[in-house]
């Protein structure tokens, strides 16, 4: 789909209104395979929307919810959150980076895998936690990762 | 109308009349480096702190945005009140110490230098060009990107500012020559924002007019002929 | 109380500036005044004297400087002479239109030409229509004393108008005498620091000296009239706070020994001192009903004070130190001619002018001047005036 | 009714015949001198505010729309501003027309 | 589904729903928060429900997948009802003798049972076991009785109750006063008088106003809000409807986060829902008001906790804060009269109008009424959400409730009020909880997150951990705020290096209030707190990486080798 | 800075301390040139002022356009008077009885008469002595208050009222502009500028920097006369421009000694462009032109040579 066409549709469902713009580029990131925003697209979303580029650019680099560059089929969210860190995360951190080659907020190169620090995912208690595909894992330990991206390669 | 009293001396404002505002009109100073009159208050630079009072309430605050909606009394060269700007300018020239007027500054309030490790950056993300630009030129041609100690002020995608008319007014406003503008031969050049510009020349005189973009832009804008800026003011009018 | 202390007379005048405190000096040097302007430098230099020596390139500037100066609301010093004088002129008239407090010690000097660095009052005669209050000293003491006195006078807030004091140059400038200095703090309490009516600052801004228009230009100078005549009484008042401080009594017109006097000698600065001698003469040994007046305030001219003086008096001659070229008096004379003529029993006023250009005045010259006056006035003689000593 | 500067006694005035008012010129209209008035079109108007900057009487004021008005107590009409201006939005017209 | 136009069609609808579901009838409630979906119950229902399909007994008794239940530790979590048997830890391996002993004999199984450390002994029911037993789950405890997909489910143990009584029995400014009487205060951190804000709002003519609900949990630690989202949503929806009657609101705004898809997902159900049965829509209950909620997804920025930040979110602008000199109850989104609760806020509205005034000052202190919501996390043993009246102290919580330390280590401190709160020591944990006390103590009460640290934590690292968090999360505007925890962090790496000297803990000291009363929003107004907490209660620690350059937990890695 | 123009216009400081109605002619230069002096400086300054037109029509009494403290004495002293406000202020200060908060700049202002004829010597001296004030010439280049005369900065060839052009004498002025900005460098004071409110940007930069700079500066600014020079009000501005254009009155400053040009053009305007507006120009023949344009194009290389010889110096 042309990125015109693509922030047009977006753009009509949240009622072509600017106020929404965080609603549309969330829409338009789920909707890119890499959930990421592609220069083309943001364009053509201030365009259709009648903003400056400049807020559109804005917006997208101040949310940590997009990304300007594409992302790994699968992201890895590795929770940092207090609870967290008091458990051991940067420990599995360092693991985790070490297991897929790549730093925190990095994609592998086959497209395959991100990691993403995140602050806290809610769930405290099974900490040290990480997030893949909105699957929930728990009371990490560094050697339970080779398993558990195992099931994702 | 609302009573107020800053260094000593009593004025009448306006409700909503800033502080900073109330003093500038008693020929009161407070330094800001983020504040234009004709832009919205802002409040990034935070040098702007003074130390209010109503009674036995008593606090440090930014004068540039806070609005005077109640008596109030206003110290700006408390010991409170210069303590904090003495820090926040340590902060800023430990960012940026290329800056004349953050020098000049940083001296007033007898810095000689920061504690803080010098980091050489130029920009202190105080957004006057990106407000100017916003708020006063309409060309939105830059923008504050990222967020926390990443925030920049780029043009968007951080390539060529393609909105940029080159007018200037950031370079204007810049409070640390951050900004500059060139001439290098037939183009007009601002680096910061990768902005390079070929200027159009006077078709009598052959004295340069402004950058073609922003002719065309001003063409545009206000409807004027194909050959408006052909000739320069002067010869408009000289030349009758 | 302080002890006495023989020193030059311009010394003790810088002294009388330091006490004063003042805040700012603008000076181009001119013999005789010299003494003066160096002294201050020396003690501004040596930090015994907090202000700004502006050492300036013409006395025009010298006074621009005062008036910028006083106007910023600085107590303001400066002391010329003569041709130094002269150049002043303009602004001379200025600074009392503009109402600035601006202190001057004149060391009177002969104007050219033929130039000539003596004593004579040629140069202050020549600004008296420029509004300054101009007071004469007689001696060391008196200089030292009008200098003090003269910032307090200036500097009322009824007055603000500047003020000359002159001594004679040499004869009084550069001779060494006795004097009573004061004590700073006693100094301090009589002449606190200048507090100006109006001052050039950015809280309250002013514009001094905009264009005067035909409809106020008269009001204007009826106005600097109006307060320079009115600041005999302030004199007065200055002069008795003064005496009751420091014990030093002073008036505005001085008499010597004219009890019973029918003729008097009027005499204004240092040779005041040689007169007395004369009369003291004249009196003790030829037992003459002789006395002598000085004029120590000059402007504004104290018409009530002379005329008090007149009772029984049939002679006054009059001694100048300046020509009123192609007038109908010497300076001196012609005022107080002016100033006697509407009253009862006027005496007679003979006008002589002597001591032109340094020539000394002795004491048979007056005790000359004494018959010479009193038998003009038996024979009711016109004149213009006499020039004493000249040759013919 | 305070007296008329003109109808005072001398001793009515200020120290040194002084002004205090700072910039109490604004009280004397300079409009009067005006034949022709400077008169803008707003659709071509760019706001860039040229013409503020470079009237010698400081009688064109910013409105609340970033366009600029012109003080016609103060303005004489001196054509600086439509020389001046950027698009030649501003033009003279005759006083009275 | 037809509309409910008044009062008494949604009470027959109450009804109806009430007898459809016997309280005495047989029902597995099983957690599925997300600390017990990680924990592989999912499965764990789907096993469940195939057996008792198996065994005959689909009909009679139901699965019931319910919100959080609190107790994260020990999930996945099943209550049998109506005995309330607590099974813990529940594995697929265990369905089978849950339906086949318990749900068709009524045996219990002990091994799935609580066992109590203290007395040795299997605790069977669930409001017996510490953990449930010094709660007071007002909020709460409804999680573990409803489907949150189901509006019937929330009508039928009350739900809209609190709606119908104060649209049909009460006019705005009775709710008011009610609503202020109880002393409600802000949940989110602030506690500022909820019917003072409200008020303020209601003061304000206008015809557009709104409600918004910040449900941008950004704290770390802590996940009450999310849970609350996720398994009861309709109390937040009729909270924001109680307030939005209130003070004259015509639209309410959720701002979510985004990493919160399933409360997303339920949220936008409930309000569906709502809509459908005539609960948000115009002409509410006949009553005349009109109101709709709208969901807000968030972009994932701690700083839009910050209700200006917020606000400008929901515009559609970068959420950066604005001075806040003008109340937002004045002036807030659009910059109309807006008034922004929490989450947890709103849940207790409803509760207040049912139950009154008086009945809700009763619980809690003086200063801070009610019940707060804590997330229970670190190094502790029993981690999860609990619920506890005001002014308990912290030792009941942590030692009571929570079970004391994990691996019976020593503790060392808690960690509340989220990244900008204060670490308090031991010598502070008789300090009964409440906005005040924690205020007192250099901390804050935030959101509720609180976090356990034993003595294998170092002090200045967690430090430099919240003011990392902090820095990364800063949206930058502010000098103080961007500049300053940057150099703050600059100093604590330099400190847990081992390179630090006592001019730098000087500077510290001498940079915290300037960054506190020169940043704008509470982001920066509250970050040197973390250091100024670890500095007061453990200033000898840093003493001892900056003079013995030591480390005295053993975290510090620059310091270990020494 | 001067490449700058639209908008920059508008962010200018918005503070007039030189209030309207002052009396000045229809398109006066000067006044404009005073109005972005004042604009750059705010509130926190004081003017010694000449006398001369600025004087006369910004104090008509009971009116003053000056909102900030102003002085005038006489004609030929503002700098004298000046450099006394700034002594005065200082030692006040330095004793308490004056604000210290804040810089106080003192500023002398004059015509190009007060200025370069009977002025010379005031400004000699003070710039001599060092005190730290901002002496700003508005050179219109004759006697325009009291009618036009000639000083001794009026331009070759330019007529006057005392050097008219006439049957017997057709150049009208015979001398060639006094170069009074190279006599206050000669003074060795920090800083010297040319300036032109044609250039209101540079101009004002230049007023900052002056002010800003310890001891004395100079600026001598240009500005077009249109009575005096016999030109169309409208074309006062567009008149500096171009006499900046042609290098007729080049825009530099000297910094410590370094010159440096600080507006420049690719492209040059030839001279006539710049005579031809004005009447006082009129009379002038084609030689003298050429003349005058080999003036000029002498003069701005003797300049371009110095700002390169003071580069050198200074490596």
């Amino acid at each position: 789909m042309s990125a015109e066409r693509l922030s047009r549709e977006v753009a009509a469902l949240y009622d072509n209104n600017p106020a929404n713009i965080i609603a549309m580029l969330q829409e338009m990131q789920n909707r890119n395979k890499n959930r990421y925003l592609p220069r083309p697209e943001l364009e053509a979303l201030a365009a259709c929307l009648a903003v400056p580029v400049a807020k559109v650019y804005r917006i997208a680099t101040f949310f940590k919810a997009f990304n300007l560059e594409p992302k790994g089929e699968h992201m890895v969210s590795l929770c940092v959150g207090t609870a967290c860190h008091v458990r051991g995360a940067a420990k599995i951190l360092t693991a985790l980076e070490g297991e897929l080659g790549i730093a925190d907020g990095g994609t592998t190169s086959d497209l395959k895998f991100s990691i993403e620090t995140v602050n806290c995912v809610g769930a405290c208690a099974l900490g040290p936690v990480a997030v893949i595909n909105e699957e929930y894992f728990g009371e990490l330990e560094a050697e339970m990762l080779p398993e558990i991206l195992n099931r994702f390669r | 109308m609302i009573a107020i009293t800053i260094n000593g001396k009593k004025s009448e404002v306006e409700r909503g009349t800033t502080i900073l505002a109330a003093a500038a009109a008693l020929n009161i100073k407070i330094p800001t480096l983020c504040n234009h009159e004709l832009l919205e208050p802002y409040g990034a630079c935070r040098l702007c702190l003074v130390e209010i009072s109503d009674g036995d309430w008593s606090t440090v605050t930014t004068s540039c945005n806070y609005p005077i909606t109640r008596p109030l009394v206003v110290e700006t060269q408390s010991a409170a009140a210069v303590k904090a700007r003495r820090m926040v300018l340590e902060m800023l020239i430990a960012r940026c110490n290329t800056s004349p007027e953050l020098n000049r500054l940083a001296a007033e309030h007898g810095l000689e230098t920061s504690r803080f490790e010098l980091r050489y950056d130029d920009c202190i993300l105080c957004g006057q060009c990106e407000r100017v630009c916003r708020e006063v030129v309409g060309a939105n041609a830059i923008t504050f990107a990222q967020r926390g100690v990443d925030r920049v002020v780029v043009p968007p995608f951080g390539e060529e500012a393609e909105q940029c008319i080159g007018c200037g007014a950031c370079v204007y406003v810049c409070p640390t020559g951050a900004i500059q503008i060139q001439e290098d031969g037939d183009r007009k050049i601002i680096d910061r924002w990768s902005r390079v510009l070929d200027l159009k020349y006077c078709s009598a005189c052959g004295v340069e007019i402004a950058p073609v973009f922003q002719c065309d832009y001003f063409r545009k804008k206000a409807d004027l002929p194909e050959d408006f800026f052909d000739l320069c003011r002067d010869c408009r009018v000289t030349q009758r | 109380m302080a002890k006495r202390i023989g020193i030059e007379v311009s010394l003790a005048i810088s002294e009388a500036v330091r006490l004063a405190n003042v805040d700012a000096i603008a000076a181009y040097p001119i013999t005789p005044q010299t003494h003066i302007v160096e002294h201050l430098s020396e003690l501004v230099a040596s930090g015994e004297l907090d202000a700004a020596f502006i050492p300036v390139e013409s006395e025009h500037s010298a006074m621009s400087v005062c008036a910028g100066t006083s106007a910023a609301g600085a107590r303001t010093y400066t002391a010329t002479s003569s041709q130094g004088l002269a150049l002043m002129n303009e602004i001379l008239y200025i600074i009392p239109a503009l109402r600035l407090p601006v202190v001057m010690t004149i060391a009177n000097r002969a104007v050219s030409g033929p130039i000539s660095i003596w004593n004579d009052h040629s140069d202050i005669m020549g600004v008296r229509d420029t509004g300054w209050i101009a007071l004469f000293a007689e001696n060391g003491q008196e200089a030292f004393d009008l200098s003090l006195m003269a910032f307090k006078i200036a500097e009322d807030h009824r007055v603000l108008l500047p003020i000359s004091v002159n001594i004679d140059g040499f004869t009084l400038s550069h001779v060494i005498e006795p004097h009573e200095f004061l004590d700073q703090d006693e100094v301090d309490k009589f002449l606190p620091p200048y507090t100006p009516a109006v001052q050039l600052n950015p809280d309250a801004p002013v514009s001094m000296g905009t264009v005067g228009i035909p409809e106020i230009f008269s009001e204007a100078k009826k106005c600097q009239d109006e307060v320079l005549k009115g600041s005999e009484a302030v004199i007065k008042e200055v002069f008795a706070d003064f005496g009751e401080r420091f014990g030093r009594h002073y008036k505005v017109v001085e008499t010597y020994r004219s009890e019973g006097a029918e003729t008097l000698l009027l005499t204004m600065g240092s040779v005041g001192e040689t007169a007395m001698e004369a009369i003291d003469r004249l009196r003790d040994e030829e037992n003459r009903p002789v006395g002598l007046i000085r004029l120590r305030l000059w402007r504004p001219f104290p018409v009530e004070a002379l005329r008090a003086e007149m009772s029984g008096v049939k002679t006054l001659a009059v001694i100048d130190r300046a020509v009123s070229f192609g007038g109908t008096a010497g300076p001196v004379a012609g005022e107080i001619r002016s100033a006697l003529y509407s009253t009862d029993q006027a005496p007679y006023v003979a006008s002589f002018i002597a001591g032109l250009g340094g020539r000394d005045i002795t004491i048979s010259d007056f005790m000359a001047v004494v018959d010479q006056a009193e038998k003009m006035a038996a024979a009711n003689e016109i004149h213009q005036y006499k020039m004493i000593g000249v040759r013919e | 009714m305070t007296k008329k500067f003109n109808e005072k006694a001398w001793h009515e005035y200020e120290l040194g015949f002084m002004v205090s008012r700072p910039g109490c010129s604004a009280e004397y209209r300079t409009g009067d001198w005006r034949s022709q008035r400077p008169q803008t079109n707003k659709a071509k108007c760019i706001k860039c505010g040229v013409c503020y900057l470079v009237c010698p009487e400081g009688a064109i004021v910013l409105a609340a729309d970033g366009s600029y008005d012109f003080d016609l107590e103060h303005c004489k009409g001196c054509g600086i501003c439509a020389t001046e201006c950027w698009t030649g939005c501003i033009s003279m017209v005759e006083e009275g027309e | 589904m037809k509309k409910i136009e008044n009062a008494a069609q949604l009470e027959a609808y109450r009804s109806q729903c009430a007898a459809e579901r016997d309280p005495d009838r047989a029902m597995i409630a099983v957690c599925t928060g997300t600390g017990c979906q990680a924990h592989g119950c999912d499965k764990v229902v789907d096993l469940m429900r195939a057996e008792l399909k198996s065994a005959g007994l689909a009909d009679k008794v139901e699965v019931k997948t319910t919100g959080c239940h609190g107790y994260c530790e020990k999930g996945p979590l099943a209550v049998v009802r109506p005995e309330g048997i607590l099974y813990q830890r529940v594995k697929e391996k265990n369905v089978a003798d849950i339906v086949s002993q318990t749900i068709a004999k009524g045996e219990v199984l002990d091994k799935l049972l609580f066992f109590d450390p203290t007395t040795k002994e299997r605790i069977k029911l669930e409001k017996d076991v510490p953990f449930y037993k010094l709660q007071e789950r007002l909020v709460f405890g409804d999680n573990g009785y409803i489907d949150p997909t189901s509006i019937e489910d929330y009508l039928a143990i009350g739900g809209y109750k609190a709606l119908q009584k104060a649209l049909t029995e009460m006019t705005p400014d009775q709710v008011l006063a009610e609503v202020s009487e109880a002393g409600l205060r802000g949940r989110g951190g602030g506690g500022f008088a909820t019917g003072r804000k409200w008020e303020s709002a209601k003061k304000v003519a206008g015809e557009i106003k709104y409600v918004i609900c910040n449900a941008d949990e950004g704290d770390p630690g802590a996940y009450m809000d999310r849970s609350l989202l996720e398994g009861n949503p309709h109390a937040i929806v009729e909270g924001m409807m109680i307030g939005a009657f209130t003070i004259g609101a015509t639209d309410g705004y959720v701002y979510v986060r985004n990493e919160y898809p399933q409360a997303v997902r339920n949220l936008q159900c409930a309000i569906n829902r709502a809509r459908e049965l005539g609960l948000l829509g115009d002409n509410i209950l006949g009553s005349g008001f009109n109101f709709d909620i709208h969901i807000s997804k968030g972009g994932g920025a701690f700083v839009c906790g910050e209700s200006s930040a917020l606000i400008a979110s929901i515009e559609g602008e970068v959420g950066e804060p604005r001075a806040k000199h003008i109340h937002m109850a004045e002036s807030g989104l659009w910059g109309k009269p807006t008034v922004l609760n929490n989450v947890e806020t709103w849940a207790n509205v409803p509760l207040i109008i049912n139950r009154g005034a008086a009945w809700y000052r009763g619980i809690g202190t003086a200063g801070s009424t009610g019940t707060k919501i804590f997330s229970l996390v670190g190094k502790v043993k029993n981690t999860g959400l609990v619920e506890v009246p005001m002014g308990i102290s912290l030792r009941k919580i942590i030692f009571d409730i929570g079970g004391g330390i994990t691996k019976n280590r020593a503790f060392k401190a808690v960690q509340t009020g989220g990244p900008s709160g204060g670490c308090i020591p031991e010598a502070h944990l008789d300090m009964p909880v409440d906005f005040d006390a924690l205020t007192e103590l250099g901390s804050m009460m935030g959101s509720g997150g609180m976090i356990v640290m034993d003595d294998q934590t170092c002090m200045v690292d967690v430090a430099k951990y919240f003011v990392a968090f902090l820095k990364g999360e800063s949206c930058g505007k502010c000098t103080t705020c961007r500049e300053g925890l940057q150099r703050m962090h600059e100093i604590l790496v330099k400190i847990t290096e081992g390179k630090g000297t006592m001019a730098d803990l000087a500077l510290l000291e001498e940079m915290a209030p300037v960054i506190q009363q020169g940043s704008m929003c509470g982001l920066g107004k509250t970050a040197p707190n973390p250091v100024l907490s670890t500095l007061r209660y453990f200033r000898d620690e840093y003493l001892a990486h900056i003079n013995d350059k030591q480390c005295p937990a053993g975290v510090c890695k620059a310091l270990m080798a020494s | 800075m001067e490449n700058l123009n639209v908008y920059a216009a508008k962010l200018a400081p918005q503070q007039e301390s030189l209030a309207p109605g002052h009396r000045a002619c229809q398109g006066c230069a000067e006044l404009l040139a005073v109005r972005l002096v004042a604009k750059t400086l705010g509130r926190d300054y004081i003017i010694a002022n000449a006398t001369g037109c600025l004087e006369i029509v910004t104090s008509s009494f009971p009116h003053s356009a000056w909102q900030v403290p102003w002085i005038h004495v006489a004609f030929e002293n503002a700098a004298a008077v000046a450099s006394g406000v700034e002594a005065g202020i200082k030692v006040l200060q330095r004793k308490g009885r004056y604000p210290v908060d804040r810089k106080i700049t003192i500023i002398a202002q004059a015509g190009d008469g007060g200025t370069v004829d009977i002025g010379l010597q005031a400004l000699s001296g003070a710039l001599e002595r060092g005190h730290d004030m901002v002496y700003i010439c508005y050179d219109n280049e004759a006697y325009m208050n009291t009618g036009v005369q000639r000083s001794s900065s009026t331009p070759y060839g330019a007529t006057t009222t005392t050097s008219p052009a006439g049957k017997a004498d057709p150049l009208g002025q015979h001398t060639m502009k006094k170069n009074i900005v190279e006599i206050a460098a000669a003074h060795n004071i920090p800083y010297v500028a040319t300036a032109s409110p044609s250039y209101p940007f540079d101009l004002m930069q230049k007023v900052r920097k002056a002010a800003d700079t310890p001891g004395p500066a100079y600026i001598h600014c240009f500005v077009p006369c249109p009575t005096g020079w016999r030109m169309a009000p409208n074309l006062a501005v567009s008149i500096g421009r171009i006499a900046v254009e042609s290098k007729v009155f080049p825009l530099y400053e000297i910094e410590n000694g370094e010159y440096k040009m600080t507006v420049t053009h690719k492209n040059h305007r030839p001279v006539i462009d710049y005579l031809k507006p004005q009447g006082r120009f009129r009379h002038l023949s084609e030689a003298n032109i050429a003349e005058i344009q080999q003036q000029v194009d002498k003069s701005y290389d003797r300049l371009l040579k110095k700002v390169k010889m003071s580069q050198i110096e200074l490596d």
